[in-house]
């Protein structure tokens, strides 16, 4: 079992020509992904590793029926591109793509239909373990297994793969939601997810300073989820930031700072981690107890 | 360091997008060196100005970079401040470059109050604050009122007059008000503001509401369609190096310690920074290479780093992902002959091409430490720092 | 019995104190309407022809719950009047206002709560003959009785109340839903107001050239309208309009001429007149047999 | 005469917007005297050229105003053109006056295509229609592609791409559809416009797509805020009486009969036309004095009326609402002293204040007929008008 996406997970990828695009789904592919082609605006009715290229997901859509969509379309077209998987009916859609005008992304969190899930933009994508990788993560990492993994930090994540891999937990699926401030699915969803897969057995979850996401996600915890989870919040030291003028003071209040995050956390059962190094451990050792 | 990234203008420049937008401003004029102060002054005719240093901080007031000043002695302060560093409680020891002052003619005003347009990531949404008490008092105050705009509906007038009610404005304000906010948000929205800001917005006796600052912050990653905004960046507002590794597509954070960073991610740069705090050290400065870059950009980079002269031992942190660890490592080893033996270099490599990047490191005769173990590479670069 | 309206209908004025505000609410009131109150935002707290000013219609509704409100406010404000109105919980506007923006109208439709009825724009308003006036409809033609009146035209409105009145049939409600390309009730929501109230027994339409509304009606009619209709289309003899290059063309094709519409209208068992004068007449007639 | 109110564009207007929007038009030069003609032709420095009379009416090719000429020859095509007036099947038969030609250098196209953005009254919003045949066929060919716009979501560039492809575009073209359509739609927004049609829209071999042509026009009352649109309103391609009443806030319809028509409101202008023709007449004229008049502005509208040579009687047909019955017999009689005995007047007055109204005309001695029913008065003006 798994979260999102499996083995027969069949992939479509838009920006697929581009040099992106290639040399990830070439990544995907030899990891095993179902990719079942691609899109890239008139080349439509060509090939690209082996696999047909369309000029529209609608037409994609018609003749592969793929159960999600990875974006690797440059930042101006995105929005746009999350836009048109929805408009085709596909259900989960992963962008990849960094550098969007927030501003789009806030067009997108409006329009997007009830029947697709977003997932990014600005992220390293979502990945189950052994059977189908989405994204730019390094593949040979992960190994299957019982732990569910959310992060809102690229590079992070990949810290708390390879340590769960390292104490022989494996994951089963892992999922960078990124960090831009509009973003597709959350720590709530993703929560969710694990807390609802029998093969998920334990839940990392990697925060960083900044919003107050790490606060809602531990409100959540509290009522719904009973697996342990184990996180960590990285920003404990930085600097505070002089951005956002007044206007963060007065929306944030006291929140958003790491200590609140952990003390939120800690407060709904979380085990939270000082050092990033020691979310494997720590989370094999709840699993133990 | 989360922050999202945004270009930050000037006084002067928001209250001329403010005015471009129907919004009132003072009668204002921008002088960039003091021969120019007479024609403004001829421009203002008011014998009392307030002179305005404009930098890229807040808390201008108590460093005496916003006075009131007799227009008699408007040049003698101009000449006091252009050219200068003004240090205020949100600049660094160092201060930002005074280049140029805004002369202002004073607004008398019945009161002062807060309001800002700005991108809340819980809401997912722009959010309209409005506070009757402005100025520095505004996160002290009461409150303020809050709007969240929905997206497709956008904002419309009567909501900022709803919101004028709510904050207890009446008479010919409370109109003033909903076509001051509907303003205020389609210029965050035209502008890809991330925060526009009016503090304090004056409202004077006849009803009417005149910005008395002015503070905006365009979204970087919408520039590339608003050339006219970018055009306005200052950068001399900036650490130098900071901008010389945005030239280069790099992203560069000064901090005060001794332990220069080289990492990927603003994650493991925040994770690397509680790392070193940790182990009882301090890093001098972050350089995010991101994903996709090159072995002549990480060396480039690992200069950059070591120009500062703060910098005991440069700590290099990567997991790979799209990144690769060999490039990472020839980046390192093009970078280690210059460095030289004076800067030691501690290198945690992990991820894609991991072992190819060690063995480079290994052959290459790398005078430095490698390790895998992230606690244990925060832990060499402070001691290595406390030896240096 | 009537539709929309009545004599216990309570109305707020939005633009109280204009100059078109103050005259139209002074001749409703002379009618009989019971006009609550008024908006103008900066006059809350005063009062204008005795009755109070609130400077939001969310202030209004707490003392006043109006059921309706009449809008005169400039054409550049009047789209967010509407919206004011509505996001209020007011179940009828009527805005008399003309000259405003298409595209404003385009937001309103889109933007306008289901739970909200809005007539017009640049339309003379709803009458209840008898009970109450919510428009700039002179008040002394009306007189209560069995027909129902739909118009897209001011004037020509008038013109089909005096007859009704002349020959003794008097009126239930007359709408005019106003002439403007994006507006609000249309034909068909009237007809099955009309073909609903049990007051109600025959239906006069007044259509124009243009669009394809009156072809619309004649659909909605032949399926669920039994009481009587009469209707004149104006225009029959109107050079075509050169206007909307080949789009228009392309869009209506034939429809949208006098002759198509008179065609619709009658093979849908309406009664169509050629002179403007006699609707009263005919709907006489038909009401006799 | 329903049609929506429009401000309409020239051509070369039109294209300087959708260059303005990044859609392509052909290079061209606008010229107003033959003495700019050399200037022009060293601009675009190409052997043929493409002159294009600037009137606001189609079918101009057949009439002459597009033609393909040698360089060598348009000075002396532009002295025959210019000052001159135009007649098409789509003007009167006094025709438009060409006072400003557009000088293009022809584009080879591969094929022509139709698009256009336009408001429709029965989807309750914009539509973009795209044909894969344009140029003077559009009508009879293939019926275009269709998309309704959702206001709030807007346009996006995929919605133009699957357009293209359910046309039959494919390669290059199908991306830079998506752009074109998106820019399209952006400008009918930005401009407020009803209409924004590009006929024919020229593929060029290498996918790029060229306007040939461009129709635009404005929603008049959206004109408060387009102040940079308004200012390029041409008076002279209107009728002369058409401009005063409007300067006047009246409206006014030329027509071809003998008959002078105030009237109120476009739906009893309508039915006033519908009568008179019924009784064998014909119009000259309409002018709506609409809502809130005052009788100094009916007597003016009255001069203006017969200030039309063909008009034998004037009919006056008013049903008052806002307007009231009185104010118009008072303007009615203001006017009646200059219009003398030679110009009957038929007047019909009912509604506010329609007692009054009769009255003052009795006491002030009228020398015409009056009656409050409908078609009498038509038939009355028609009888007038067949014994003048």
């Amino acid at each position: 079992m798994s979260v999102l996406i499996h083995k027969e997970t069949r992939v479509l990828c838009q920006g697929f020509t581009g040099k992106q695009g290639t040399f990830h789904c070439q990544q995907a592919l030899d990891y095993g992904t179902d990719i079942v082609g691609g899109v890239t605006p008139g080349k439509g009715g060509t090939r690209h590793l082996d696999r047909p290229v369309f000029d529209t997901v609608a037409e994609a859509m018609v003749v592969l029926r793929p159960d999600a969509s990875v974006i690797y379309v440059p930042a101006p077209m995105a929005a746009d591109a999350i836009l048109e998987a929805a408009a085709a009916g596909i259900g989960l859609v992963v962008c990849i793509t960094e550098g969007i005008p927030a501003a789009d992304m806030l067009r997108v969190k409006a329009l997007l239909p009830a029947t697709t899930r977003l997932i990014g933009p600005n992220c390293p994508g979502i990945i189950t373990s052994g059977e189908c990788k989405i994204g730019i993560m390094p593949g040979p990492i992960h190994k299957a297994g019982i732990v569910g993994i959310v992060s809102r930090s690229g590079t992070l994540t990949y810290e708390a793969v390879a340590q769960t891999t390292a104490e022989g937990l494996g994951q089963t699926t892992c999922i960078g939601i990124g960090g831009d401030p509009i973003h597709g699915l959350g720590f709530i969803d993703c929560l969710a997810l694990f807390e609802a897969d029998p093969a998920t057995r334990g839940i990392l979850l990697v925060g960083e300073i900044g919003g107050v996401a790490e606060e809602d996600a531990a409100d959540y915890i509290r009522a719904h989820v009973k697996k342990p989870v184990v996180a960590y919040v990285a920003g404990t030291t930085a600097p505070p930031g002089r951005r956002m003028g007044h206007a963060g003071a007065v929306i944030a209040g006291a929140l958003g700072t790491a200590e609140a995050k952990k003390a939120a956390l800690r407060a709904a059962g979380v085990t939270v981690v000082d050092s990033p190094a020691r979310l494997g451990r720590a989370l094999a050792e709840r699993l133990a107890r | 360091m989360v922050e999202e990234l945004a270009l930050r203008l000037h006084e002067y420049q928001a209250k001329a997008l403010f005015a471009a937008h129907g919004i009132a401003t003072p009668p204002g004029v921008v002088v960039t060196a003091v021969e120019e102060v007479t024609t403004a002054l001829a421009k203002l005719a008011t014998p009392q100005c307030v002179v305005k240093a404009q930098i890229h901080a807040g808390a201008r007031g108590h460093a005496g970079g916003v006075r009131v000043v007799a227009a008699s002695e408007v040049a003698a302060h101009a000449q006091a401040l252009l050219g200068t560093r003004l240090v205020t409680r949100q600049t660094t020891a160092s201060g930002l470059p005074i280049d140029a002052l805004l002369i202002e003619a004073p607004v008398t005003a019945a009161s002062e109050l807060y309001l800002a347009c700005v991108l809340d990531r819980r809401a997912g949404a722009r959010v309209v604050l409005a506070g009757r008490q402005g100025g520095v008092g505004v996160e002290e105050g009461a409150k303020p009122a809050s709007r969240i705009i929905d997206t497709l509906r956008g904002f419309w007038p009567y909501e900022g007059r709803g919101l004028a009610r709510e904050i207890g404005l009446s008479g010919r304000a409370v109109a003033a008000f909903g076509e001051l906010v509907t303003a205020l948000v389609g210029l965050a929205v035209e502008c890809d503001a991330l925060l526009v800001e009016i503090n304090p917005l004056m409202l004077r006796e006849d009803g009417q509401f005149v910005a008395g600052d002015g503070k905006i912050e365009i979204d970087d990653n919408a520039l590339f369609r608003q050339a006219t905004l970018e055009a306005l960046r200052d950068p001399r507002q900036s650490d130098a190096k900071d901008e010389e590794a945005r030239g280069r597509g790099l992203q560069y954070i000064s901090l005060d310690g001794d332990i220069g960073c080289l990492v990927n991610g603003a994650g493991l740069a925040m994770a690397t920074m509680d790392l070193i705090a940790q182990a009882g050290g301090r890093p001098a400065n972050f350089l995010d290479v991101g994903g996709g870059t090159t072995a002549q950009k990480v060396a480039e980079a690992l200069r950059l780093l070591a120009r500062d002269a703060r910098v005991k031992v440069v700590l290099v942190n990567i997991f790979g992902g799209i990144v690769r660890c060999d490039l990472i490592a020839e980046g390192v080893l093009l970078a280690a002959a210059d460095l030289g033996r004076a800067l030691p270099i501690v290198v945690r490599l992990v991820g894609t091409r991991e072992k190819e990047g060690r063995r480079l490191l290994a052959e290459g005769g790398l005078l430095g430490d490698v390790t895998q173990d992230l606690e244990e590479a925060a832990q060499l670069a402070v001691c290595r720092a406390q030896a240096a």
